[in-house]
């Protein structure tokens, strides 16, 4: 049996009284796929676990064969997993360039005395990964001053900023938490194809958090409906979209929206 | 090691500390009121709360000048110096908060507490100033009052005065009726919707700012409060005597849960008697190895134990995105 | 933008400075043939009076003694500097001093903790400091050979403490507190070191740097019942613990060093210090026969009566000059090796006896006092009653 | 060239300046202008380190022959500088509020306090002080123990909230102090309030003064550190401190690993302390722990607050004004009203020697401290030398 890339079993999260994930499977080889559902579903949460900012109460998840769960944030990240934020949550104050270098941070084999000393393989590393840097930036789409700090970049840049940061640190799955949240149409439709390219180019897997469907239903290979903390449908766009399940948790989210977040 | 001498001084040093703790616990309102609802740690209410013990001897100074001391009898005398320290303390809180703490709400948390360390600081020196100005002089010296002064010999070894027993029954009022501003009236009602979430509570109509400037004042009131108590029961005071307590009060207050007003009380009582115990009984028990000199070592020790071993909202609440 | 801003602000400080330039040389021109003579004592803070008497004692002496030097042609200046009663604040301007080439000699300081640190760095060049009030004994101890005193030491003040234990109070028991000052321990350490040779039992041993609440240590205190409590340190401490002691009841008899001897003693803690006896090596001006003038002028010129050691900074002031005047040679200014060397030889009677030094720096003979509070009115502070008189050699120092 | 010129002859006139009028404490200030001034002036770089080094490495010198004082001001500023560096990392660059930084201050200088001066002879029975020569060695020492201090509180507590970090910093430093303190019995460690005396200064070489070598010894401490300071700063570590300061969640879902980089903010912060704590020890011959308060923590905080926090330039300059101020300007004042006092000047009728004699200008640096920390905080969180950031060559880019 040859495990998956991304593989995660009967994940259950609760806070205080309220469950916020119940059992949840997911799994991933490779390609894209999507997590929807209404707010306050979990789908964050489900992130959250998955990187190692908040311990699972019971389940497992694996990564390439290996358990992440017990592991921090940076060992998973260190691994090959990387993610973005719902929020943005760039370092405002340091520039483009050093946003993406702090992504690097993992990948980076010197040691404090290497840094106090000058040595030339600190200067050849910092040179490699300067250039490393600039071409990603110039790869997801940022043609403004690498040197502009990143909180005076437009808001679709700083998502783009965002995205460069995570690939900086070499992922093999890469985890965006509703990267097209506040795009428009067409801003939104060109971050889709530079995601497609990065798949293709780099063989990346993708985890997306979305609300905007139309995307969900373009890019993804499979999409996870999560409602009320539980896996609800599992499959293809078009399958998943008919599920009267899922149309049900839709419609029924319209008058959930008004109820006082319970998860906090 | 004298046993029975150990027994004997028991009740004394749980007597003690019970003041002491009382003493702490109502400076740790200051703190806790505001922690509760802006997550804030007033670092310059410990000099708030000194104020409050400036102002009750310098009336008590202006009225042994005129000659009224003798003449007044000592419930009045205490009222009247609760309520005024109470009133300055209150307004002084509540203007620094306007001046040194509003304009940084938006800031990141550090950097309001860092202008309110210097707030402290500030206020420290600024009291010397006006004492050194005022009366040449601040280390200053609360007049004796004799009726509070007068104490009852419960047993051979037990006694407990006037003063200290104002100390029990002050704290236990204020606590009550701070309890009930907060819980039963609609003023509380506010304090608590803006401590839960001060956009909504602005949306429904409260006025976030004042209540805010409210929770100050009230704070600062019941530091003002404690200081005068702590001038009664103490005597000596200097502007840089509430810096210390002030400490100890936070501690007590995270002891007991930060931003919850029975917790104060309760911390403030087992750090008093904790401070108590150590103070009185290390030099006994350990024959003079260690002593009195360690108190502040336990209350530090506790404070910093406390911070790293009940880490209240560790990453929940760093990471308080949507679930 | 910053370079903007700061670059003028710096020429217009440039600008200011050179302004102020004339005004600030004039006031710190030097004369030649200045001799000055600086004193460091706490001149702000608690113990700003005690520290205050030390600069009029020094200030009243140069202005009394100064005629043979000025008929010399020198001028005689006093340079009085603030320690603050902090050793890093001391060292700091003893830096300060040895820096300024006229001054010839330190009266100073009121504390050892201050006095110690400070004289490390006197002794770089050789100058003299003559001190009127420190008392502790690690001040002489060192066998450094510009350092003086004209006062009596701790370990001598503890000892005449429990001497007066045993035989006047005929104390059988004592609790020591200390305030965990490099004083306060001291003198405290050596109580209780010669109370128990004495046989007197040592109950306790307490040091503290409370200044506000002592319930927890009285209470061990009244349970023990000791017939006398010691407390080494300053009145500022003493008052509220004495004054917390009565009214729980503590009915022990108190004493302690001469950090107790002053009026705001009686200021914080009111009747309860009333019959506490304390141990002092200056006494009241009026203890000294020859002081009467010295007390008399004083009060003329600065409006109050001499604080405690103010009439022993004013015979240290004088020994230090005519240690000068014996230094000057051929109308050149002495150098600070011929002053520190003349000090050896000078001896001198002044108002409160008279002084010669041993081979350490201590006074041969030494007086010492036990004095009584006689009010608790701080105005009556200068009535306390002289209860003991002791005239004691330096002990040789312990290697 | 004319600006040039105005720096080379600003510094020339107040050097000279201060050698006609040596106790003029106002001349002594021009003279430190006059080096911002060539810092800041708009002059080839070349010349900027010229300057300034000649200024430093001779003129200094020069000065404190004429004015010894003046260069054991330097050489306070200098340990203040060094400390602000120190605190920079954690406070500027890690965004680790450390209100108890002096705690490290003392760990340096007790260590060699205790082995430097007979005292450790009570604790090990004979042998010591040491030979002067160790002190070298202790410089090691103490970076080490302090360094090793900076863990031991580290570990525990960095996982703390930033106000929880602080006060739990701010009860160490208390403790630290306490303990220095009190451990004078069951076995005198410390020496208690007494402190340690005397501590053995290091060799000089040739014919230099004490006053000089510390001065010297100080300044190379203070160069390297601020190269230390600035490689940390341009590589992936002080990345990785700017992103915790910023970001802490993100960096640590960047990879960055949370416990071990701030372990190492607080590590060499504090061994810069160390460091400066064993100088300090033998430059002073005593210590005690009066040296050590909280209102040293929060001086050397206001020093890095007023220069910018995480800001190089910003920590020199901020420690040099605040030591300057306390050092000198408040004390010039008291000594000047007393002296106003004296000759019974009056202003507005009212004479000067009436004033209160409590009211003393250099007992007020916790009004200048608080100051500083509330108005910039409000007016200029930046401080006044903001970092700024450096663009990086891209060689890369078209």
């Amino acid at each position: 049996m040859t495990t998956a890339l991304f593989e995660a079993r009967g994940v259950t999260k609760r806070f205080g009284g309220l469950t916020a994930l119940h059992q949840v499977d997911f799994v991933l080889d490779r390609g894209i796929a999507s997590i929807i559902g209404p707010n306050g579903a979990g789908k964050t949460t489900l992130f959250n676990i998955f990187t190692g900012l908040y311990a699972a109460d019971e389940g497992g998840v694996a990564f390439q064969g290996r358990p992440l769960l017990g592991l921090r944030p940076d060992q998973i990240t260190a691994l090959g997993v990387c993610r973005t934020f719902q929020n943005i949550r760039l370092f405002a104050n340091m520039t483009a360039l050093e946003n993406v270098l702090v992504g690097m941070h993992a990948r980076i084999g010197l040691r404090v005395w290497d840094v106090l000393a000058r040595a030339p393989r600190f200067r050849q590393t910092e040179a490699a990964l300067q250039a490393r840097a600039v071409a990603l930036l110039e790869r997801v789409g940022l043609r403004g001053d690498p040197n502009a700090v990143a909180r005076n970049l437009p808001y679709g840049d700083q998502r783009r900023l965002e995205i460069a940061r995570a690939l900086a640190a070499g992922p093999a799955l890469l985890l965006l938490d509703e990267p097209t949240a506040g795009m428009t149409q067409g801003e939104a439709g060109e971050l889709m194809g530079l995601l497609r390219a990065l798949v293709a180019d780099l063989g990346l897997a993708l985890i997306l958090i979305e609300h905007n469907m139309r995307v969900v239903m373009e890019v993804s290979d499979r999409v996870t409906v999560l409602d009320h903390g539980e896996k609800i449908a599992e499959g293809p766009p078009r399958e998943v979209q008919a599920d009267p399940r899922v149309i049900e948790a839709y419609l029924g989210a319209a008058a959930r929206q008004r109820r006082p977040r319970a998860a906090r | 090691m004298d046993l029975p001498l150990l027994i004997g001084i028991f009740p004394q040093v749980l007597l003690d500390g019970l003041i002491l703790g009382f003493m702490y616990a109502l400076i740790a309102l200051g703190y806790t009121m505001v922690y509760g609802v802006l997550e804030f740690i007033n670092f310059a209410h410990s000099e708030i709360f000194i104020v409050g013990a400036f102002v009750g001897v310098e009336i008590l100074l202006g009225l042994k000048g005129a000659g009224w001391l003798e003449s007044l009898p000592w419930p009045l005398v205490l009222l009247l110096l609760l309520v005024a320290a109470m009133a300055v303390s209150g307004l002084l809180a509540a203007a620094v908060e306007r001046v040194a703490y509003r304009p940084l709400r938006s800031a990141p948390r550090l950097i309001p507490l860092i202008s309110a360390i210097g707030v402290s600081f500030f206020l420290q020196d600024l009291i010397r100033l006006v004492e050194s100005v005022w009366r040449n002089a601040f280390n200053l010296v609360y007049p004796t009052l004799d009726g509070l002064n007068h104490r009852f010999e419960l047993t051979e070894t037990l006694d407990v005065s006037v003063k200290s027993l104002v100390v029990i029954v002050a704290a236990l009022a204020m606590l009550w009726v701070l309890h009930m501003l907060v819980n039963r009236t609609k003023i509380g009602t506010a304090v608590r919707a803006v401590a839960e979430d001060q956009a909504a509570a602005s949306l429904v109509g409260i006025d976030v700012n004042r209540i805010i400037s409210l929770t100050f004042l009230i704070g600062g009131a019941m530091g003002g409060a404690a200081g005068v108590l702590f001038g009664v029961q103490y005597g000596l005071i200097n502007p840089y005597s509430g810096f210390i307590p002030g400490l100890k009060a936070f501690t007590a207050a995270v002891l007991g849960g930060i931003g919850n007003i029975p917790g104060a009380m309760v911390g403030g009582i087992v750090l008093g008697l904790l401070e108590a115990f150590a103070a009185s009984y290390l030099g006994l028990l350990t024959g003079g190895a260690f002593g009195a000199e360690y108190k502040d070592i336990f209350a530090f020790s506790v404070l910093i134990l406390i911070l790293v071993f009940r880490p209240k909202g560790l990453l929940g609440e760093i990471v308080r995105e949507r679930a | 933008m910053i370079r903007n801003l700061i670059r003028p602000a710096s020429v217009l400080t440039v600008l200011l400075t050179l302004v102020a330039l004339p005004s600030a040389s004039n006031l710190e021109a030097q004369g030649k043939g200045t001799i000055k003579i600086a004193t460091q004592s706490p001149l702000s803070g608690g113990q700003a009076a005690l520290g205050e008497g030390i600069k009029l004692g020094a200030q009243l002496a140069i202005e009394r003694f100064k005629g043979g030097l000025e008929k010399a042609g020198f001028r005689v200046e006093l340079v009085p500097y603030d320690d603050q009663a902090k050793p890093d604040v001391g060292v700091a301007n003893a830096k300060n001093i040895i820096a300024d080439k006229d001054i010839l000699v330190v009266i100073g300081h009121l504390n050892s903790g201050v006095a110690i640190p400070s004289s490390e760095v006197y002794k770089e060049v050789n100058l003299a400091m003559i001190s009127p009030a420190n008392t502790n004994p690690t001040v002489t101890d060192r066998g450094y050979g510009n350092v003086f005193r004209v006062c009596g030491r701790d370990d001598v003040q503890g000892v005449v403490g429990a001497e007066f234990a045993q035989g006047t109070i005929k104390a059988r028991s004592a609790y020591v507190i200390h305030d965990k000052t490099t004083y306060g321990q001291g003198v405290a350490e050596f109580f209780k070191a010669d109370a128990e040779k004495k046989g007197i039992k040592i109950l306790g041993f307490e040091g503290t740097e409370e200044k506000s609440n002592f319930d927890p240590i009285i209470t061990p205190v009244k349970a023990k019942n000791p017939d006398l409590i010691y407390f080494g340190g300053i009145y500022e401490q003493a008052g509220p613990f004495f004054k917390q002691a009565r009214e729980k009841g503590v009915k022990a008899k108190f004493l302690g060093p001469d950090g107790l001897d002053s009026s705001d003693l009686a200021k914080i803690a009111g009747k309860a210090v009333v019959g506490m006896y304390y141990t002092s090596v200056a006494g009241p001006v009026s203890v000294y026969p020859q002081a009467k003038q010295f007390a008399d002028e004083y009060k003329k010129k600065f409006g109050k009566n001499p604080e405690p050691f103010a009439a022993q900074a004013y015979d240290a002031t004088a020994i230090g000059m005519k240690a000068v005047e014996a230094a000057v040679r051929g109308g050149k200014t002495p150098t600070r090796d011929a002053v520190t060397a003349a000090i050896r030889d000078v001896k001198h009677t002044g108002i409160t006896g008279a002084v010669e030094f041993d081979g350490k720096g201590d006074p041969k003979k030494a007086l010492y006092f036990v004095l009584q509070v006689a009010s608790e009115n701080p105005e009556k502070w200068g009535d306390n009653k002289e209860v003991k008189r002791l005239t004691i050699a330096a002990p040789a120092a312990k290697k | 060239m004319t600006r040039a010129a105005l720096a080379i002859g600003l510094i020339a006139v107040s050097a000279w300046a201060v050698a006609t009028f040596p106790r003029s404490i106002l001349v002594f200030l021009l003279f430190q202008g006059s080096l911002l001034h060539a810092y800041l002036a708009p002059i080839p770089r070349w010349l900027r380190v010229a300057l300034l080094a000649a200024a430093l490495l001779v003129l200094m010198p020069v000065i404190g022959a004429y004015n010894g004082y003046y260069l054991e001001v330097a050489t306070q500023v200098g340990i203040f500088v060094a400390l602000a560096l120190g605190l920079n990392i954690v406070v500027g660059l890690a965004g680790l509020l450390d209100l108890g930084y002096v705690a490290f201050f003392a760990v340096g200088a007790y260590s060699w306090a205790i082995f430097g001066s007979p005292h450790a002879n009570l604790i090990f029975g004979g042998g010591f002080p040491l030979a002067a020569g160790w002190f070298w060695a202790f410089l090691v020492v103490g970076l080490l123990v302090a360094a090793g201090a900076g863990v031991l509180l580290g570990l525990p507590v960095l996982r703390l909230r930033g106000d929880y970090l602080a006060i739990v910093t701010l009860g160490f430093g208390e403790v630290i102090r306490v303990l220095a303190n009190n451990l004078d019995k069951p076995i005198n460690i410390t020496n208690g309030p007494k402190g340690i005396t005397p501590i053995s200064r290091p060799p000089v070489p040739f014919d230099v003064s004490y006053a000089e070598a510390f001065y010297f010894l100080v300044l190379a401490i203070v160069g390297v550190v601020i190269l230390v300071n600035r490689r940390l700063e341009d590589s992936h570590v002080g990345r990785a401190w700017e992103a915790i300061r910023e970001d802490e969640l993100a960096a640590q879902a960047m990879g960055v690993p949370l416990v071990r980089s701030k372990l190492l903010a607080f590590a060499c912060g504090a061994s810069f302390a160390g460091v400066m704590g064993v100088v300090f020890s033998a430059k002073q011959v005593f210590i005690n722990p009066e040296s050590f308060t909280f209102l040293e923590s929060i001086g050397v905080l206001a020093m890095v607050i007023l220069g910018g926090m995480g800001s190089i330039p910003g920590a020199v300059v901020g420690a040099t004004v605040v030591t300057v101020l306390n050092l000198q300007v408040l004390k010039g004042l008291s000594l000047w009203l007393n002296e106003l006092k004296n000759a019974g000047v009056t202003v507005f009728g009212l004479s000067l020697a009436d004033l209160p004699t409590q009211l003393e200008p250099a007992k007020y640096e916790r009004m200048i401290f608080g100051m500083i920390l509330v108005l910039m905080m409000i007016f200029r969180p930046q401080g006044i030398f903001p970092v700024r950031r450096r663009a990086r060559e891209l060689a890369g880019k078209s």
